[in-house]
């Protein structure tokens, strides 16, 4: 099984790697570009049946995002 | 949404008394509104108006022939170094937010405190910094946080002053049980200008432009300095939206940016937006000019929509400046901003009528004295406890650890334990983390007593060293503050360099209890005493107060940390043995003479007894000066071939340190210890005390003799003590016994611990 | 000799490089702003180290698309000298103008710290007078050293001896603990097919000044000098 | 609209930072851990209409990713 955990930063922390590459891009001639925010990707490929959900949750939480300042979803891939 | 109305509730929820609330109604004449009351609740919080503090900082001496800038006039002082060149420098503390988020807030820490020096019109040339933890050497839950805090502030640090281009050169860390779940995060930095660049933080100038200038305001960092000034709790962890992140990035062109705004003189004021963000810069610059500042929200650059002007005027986001500009110049500013691509906008404008006034949506939000505002809050003389230090019952048992059977073999292993000790342990896992050479001003690597670095465009060596040994000051904090300066100014000396100011950072618990008040008052006595002594003004500084977690107080760490010159780049001494066969000497006494014998309170005692315990070392002012004077009349003679003080651990670590600071290696032989001395004493303590106003040096054989007559002449007492070799052994005869230890134990213990804890 | 320094925001290493120069005799250097797009009357170029950009999304990822760049390439082109350090080697590599990149540290931490490195090939303007197998200790201060590349690429430039540094001892043999970053090969630093442009991480420029602890960063400048 | 870029390390490129939270999750219980890789999301906002997948594509490969050591996909969201 593979677990792929998205982690971006909060809404209301700023950003700066977001906010200059679309900074970057609207030099590239995306000019009317809106929010750019950048976080994490995170695949884990595991056996079968090696995990659930609440500790995926768990693991999230306190490994993967730092809940201070990052959100976090993930997507249990076959 | 509309305010909340002004309740009882309301007003303690922004930590204001009900005294305070009165004040605030009397000078305004009115109920203050939400936003009012905001802005009043984090001007007068412990973090921006020292108002339990202030009355105890007056005790320190800040004038002297080199101030150009007192402490306190502006952002930091600054002092002549001579040939038309100054310095600024300050240290800073983010304790709070490290302890909620240790990337961030050491980043944002470091940040801060350049900002602080930049608005001086400095460019920041180095940054020193003290750092406290919780013990990180076992497998509890609580050394890992301990570690993932160490580990979390080490790389915020490096994060923000690595790419900002800015090398921290220096500092220390300490690791105790007191700091658990609340470390001490202080920063130094430190710049360079001409006595014509000094800028002002004062909106003079009536009519003057008022420009904002930097990163947008976002709702980061609400109410950060209120948070400062008060003790985490579990509840601490809901402020944690209030987290700010840093992006060095953004504060390096704002560095470049203001620093090519003020050379280019269109500028009538500056000054950062740090703890109370917008509040404070209006309310301070309109204070200090003697004007007041009115200024309109709606055209301050936003990350976000729909802030309020609470949000927006209480917002701690980072990078970002007020600058009051001649009028006429405006077009000055908009042509430098976009040339670095940051954000700017033109918000106010300096007016005669002493107000701070804020505009949002056409209507005024807020309307107040400024001078009251910022300089006129409540002053508290705290009630200090008694004082009641009691070492009785520590001879006993110090008798009794010294006179057991083992004493003489536990020599062999104390030494090795010592130098395991996280504290005294090398930090080279901390500062190869840091670029400390960017800038090509590193002349002495970390890792030194002190570290010293060569301002290219003054071409000046300056030496700095950051210290405290909380230990002590826990004891007796009036000693261990009047030792901490004395500490910091013998690592100059021992690295060549003669003081000139000093700057600190006063970390205490909450002041509202007696017995923390008694702390901060001693220290803050001992410490001016000392900065009198060693003729060093403060600079400037910062408190922390509140720094208690769950459980009890942190030790009190009045972290202090003094820059030097040297006079002639020959001078610079380092720690390390040179090569083998140089002669080492220890001046100073080898023990002091107290019933303690200087091991009250060592590290001896902490880390081989788990005991904090009995009176720490004796200073003794003329002593020490003798001994500083000494070390620069030798280093200057060309005697000197190394340089190490006696600080924790005592003279069996300052040797094993200076053995293991040459690369490779060097091996000594100590076969002269005085036999009277270890008749009667136990090795224990001849060895690991820590007795005060001591340095280990080295000498080449043939200047032996001269370097004796003149430590003679200048009544230093000298000791010598054996030989560098270049064997792979320290070997010190102490008594009847000599003890051998292999450098590669030695180095093994010393090196390899932070890492191998780090990294598992 | 006329150096020009390549100044993107989030530079810091532009001055030091400039300094370093200077320090040489018959040598200038100036800093060239990133949105300038000429470097006529320039005879060598150096993209020097620091956070270009704040090293955001990868670092040198957002300085290869400045104006200058495009002049830079131009300069390559016709057979200038460049010589990317740190930074600036992650710069040369993003845009595509040296193979390869530059990767997280392998233990993830930023280091700085005096290495040794040695001296693979004296076929490029800025080793021309060292000795082949000479090695140099100077100061590393990277995050981001650690080289990868795909095995077609290490074997093109293992046969056209464009490897130009390999981390080593003190006394020149290649070890993983003498490897700072884990970089594939132990490269630290590599040249172009026709030896003109190179990039390697380790700072020459902080190598120039006994003051400093080392020497060795010299040689470049002084072969760049004497062709 | 939205575009949301996930840029992952190349399957033959060394991934320090996946390797190193591989050995942080063994140690807390996932014995059995495969391969962890750590990539980017990029969350992009713009005006609905200003991009096609061509041009997206293109700004993926010369500047979101580095095909040297990356791989991307990528989802426009409405
Ligand atoms: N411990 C201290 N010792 C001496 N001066 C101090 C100390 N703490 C604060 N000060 C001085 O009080 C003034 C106000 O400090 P602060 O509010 O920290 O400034 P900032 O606005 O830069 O944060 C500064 O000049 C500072 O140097
Ligand atoms: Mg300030």
């Amino acid at each position: 099984m593979k677990a792929v955990v998205t982690v971006t930063p909060k809404k209301s922390v700023l950003d700066p790697q977001g906010a200059a590459v679309a900074q970057a891009l609207a030099h590239h001639g995306l000019e009317n570009i809106g929010k750019v925010r950048i976080g994490k990707s995170i695949e884990i490929e595991l056996p079968a049946g090696t995990i659930d959900e609440a500790r995926l949750h768990q693991l999230c939480r306190d490994f993967l995002s730092n809940p201070v300042i990052e959100d976090y979803t993930f997507e249990i891939v076959a | 949404m509309p305010d909340p109305a002004i309740t009882p509730e309301v007003i303690a929820k922004h930590g204001i008394t009900p005294e305070e609330y009165a004040r605030i109604q009397q000078i305004l004449g009115r109920d203050p509104n939400f936003t009012e009351l905001g802005v009043f609740s984090v001007m007068w919080s412990e973090h921006c108006s020292y108002k339990n503090s202030k009355l105890e900082l007056k005790k320190f001496p800040t004038t002297g022939p080199r101030v150009l800038v007192k402490a306190g006039e502006e952002n930091a002082g600054v002092i002549d170094i001579g040939d038309g060149w100054a310095i600024a420098f300050k240290m800073e503390s983010h304790n709070h937010p490290s302890a909620v988020e240790p990337f961030q807030g050491a980043a944002t820490g470091v940040g801060g405190i350049i900002r602080d020096i930049f608005t001086m019109g400095a460019r920041p040339v180095f940054s020193l910094n003290s750092l406290r933890f919780g013990p990180i050497t076992d497998d509890s839950a609580e050394a890992r946080t301990n570690r993932r805090l160490f580990a979390g502030v080490v790389a915020g640090i490096s994060h923000y002053g690595n790419c900002i281009g800015i090398p921290t050169i220096g500092g220390e860390v300490y690791f105790d049980e007191s700091y658990a779940g609340n470390p001490l995060v202080n920063v130094l930095n430190l710049g360079i200008l001409r006595h014509d660049q000094i800028a002002r933080g004062g909106a003079v100038g009536i009519g003057n432009p008022v420009f904002y200038v930097g990163a947008e305001t976002g709702r980061d960092g609400l109410a950060g300095a209120a948070f400062a000034s008060r003790e985490l709790t579990e509840e601490s962890k809901e402020d944690r939206p209030a987290v700010q992140v840093g992006d060095p990035f953004r504060e390096k062109l704002l560095l470049e940016a203001c620093l090519e705004l003020l050379a280019s003189g269109c500028v009538a004021g500056i000054q950062d937006m740090g703890a109370a963000g917008l509040t404070c810069s209006t309310c301070e610059t309109a204070s200090r000019g003697g004007t007041g500042v009115e200024i309109e929200l709606d055209l301050v650059p936003k990350r976000e929509d729909g802030m309020t002007p609470y949000e927006i005027l209480l917002s701690e986001s980072q990078e970002r400046m007020l600058v009051i500009v001649k009028k006429g110049q405006e077009q000055t500013v908009r042509d430098i901003f976009e040339k670095w691509d940051l954000p700017y906008a033109l918000v106010g404008e300096v007016k005669d009528d002493g107000m701070m006034r804020v505009r949002h949506g056409g209507q005024t939000v807020v309307e107040i004295p400024a001078r009251q505002l910022a300089d006129e809050a409540p002053l508290y003389a705290r009630e200090a406890a008694e004082k009641t230090a009691d070492f009785a019952d520590f001879a006993e048992e110090l008798s009794k650890i010294l006179s057991a059977p083992s004493a003489s073999s536990a020599v062999q292993k104390s030494l090795v334990a010592l130098l395991a000790d996280p504290s005294i342990a090398s930090k080279r896992w901390v500062w190869r983390q840091y670029d400390h050479m960017v800038r090509l001003g590193a002349a002495v690597l970390p890792g030194s007593d002190a570290a010293v670095f060569h301002v290219r465009e003054a071409d000046k060596f300056l030496a700095a060293s950051a210290d405290c040994n909380a230990i002590y000051c826990r004891q007796d904090p009036r000693e261990g503050a009047r030792i901490a300066v004395a500490e910091c100014c013998r690592n100059l000396a021992c690295s060549g360099a003669t003081p000139l100011a000093l700057t600190d950072n006063l970390n205490f618990g909450n002041p509202h209890k007696p017995e923390n008040f008694l702390q901060l008052r001693e220290a803050v006595e001992g410490m001016a005493e000392a900065c009198r002594v060693f003729d060093t003004p403060v600079t400037g500084g910062n408190v922390s107060l509140y720094n208690e977690s769950p459980v009890a107080a942190i030790d009190p760490t009045p972290t202090v940390a003094v820059v030097g010159l040297i006079a002639d780049p020959a001078h610079i001494t380092t720690s390390a043995f040179k090569q083998a066969g140089d002669v080492i000497i220890l001046l100073g006494d080898l023990v002091e003479n107290t019933p303690a014998q200087g091991m009250g309170a060592s590290h001896y005692l902490k880390v081989l007894h788990g005991r904090k315990a009995g009176s720490p070392p004796a200073l003794d002012y003329d002593r020490e000066l003798a001994l500083h004077n000494a070390l620069r009349a030798l280093i200057a003679a060309g005697l000197v071939r190394s340089a190490h003080d006696c600080s924790e651990g005592g003279l069996a670590v300052a040797v094993a340190e200076s053995c293991l600071a040459a690369t490779p290696a060097l091996g000594a032989s100590i076969s002269h210890l005085p036999s009277s001395s270890s008749g009667t004493t136990s090795p224990l303590v001849t060895l690991f005390n820590e007795s005060q106003s001591r340095v280990v040096i080295s000498v080449r054989p043939e200047n032996l003799d001269a370097t004796l007559f003149q430590l003679q002449q200048l009544g230093v007492p000298a000791t010598r003590l054996g030989e560098v070799t270049s064997g792979d052994t320290l070997e010190i005869s102490a008594g009847p016994e000599t003890y051998r230890w292999p450098l590669a134990d030695l180095h093994r213990a010393w090196a390899d611990t932070i890492g191998t804890l780090m990294e598992g | 000799m006329r150096f020009a320094v390549l100044q993107f925001p989030g530079s810091n290493c532009d001055q030091d490089a400039v300094a370093a120069v200077r320090s040489f005799p018959g040598a200038s250097a100036d800093l060239v702003w990133h949105k300038t797009n000429s470097l006529a009357g320039f005879d060598a170029v150096i993209v020097p180290g620091g956070f270009s950009y704040g090293d955001y999304l990868r670092c040198g990822a957002i300085a290869q698309f400045s104006p200058i760049l495009a002049a830079v390439k131009e300069f390559a082109a016709q057979g200038g000298p460049v010589l990317g350090i740190c930074n600036g080697f992650q710069i040369l590599c993003e845009s595509g103008l040296l193979p390869g990149a530059l990767v997280r540290n392998r233990d993830l931490h930023f280091l700085c710290e005096h290495i040794h490195l040695r001296v693979e090939t004296t076929a490029t303007p800025f080793t021309k007078n060292a000795r082949p197998g000479q090695v140099l200790r100077i100061p590393i201060a990277h995050g981001e050293g650690n080289y990868v590349c795909d095995d077609a690429t290490l074997a093109e430039l293992e046969n056209n001896g464009q490897i130009a540094f390999r981390y080593t001892d003190a006394t020149g043999a290649t070890t993983e603990a003498a490897n700072p970053n884990g970089s594939r090969a132990h490269i630290a630093g590599i040249r172009n097919a026709a030896g003109n442009v190179l990039g390697l991480m380790p700072h020459p420029e902080r190598a120039c000044d006994a003051l400093l602890g080392s020497t060795d960063g010299r040689v470049l400048f002084e072969s760049i000098l004497s062709s």
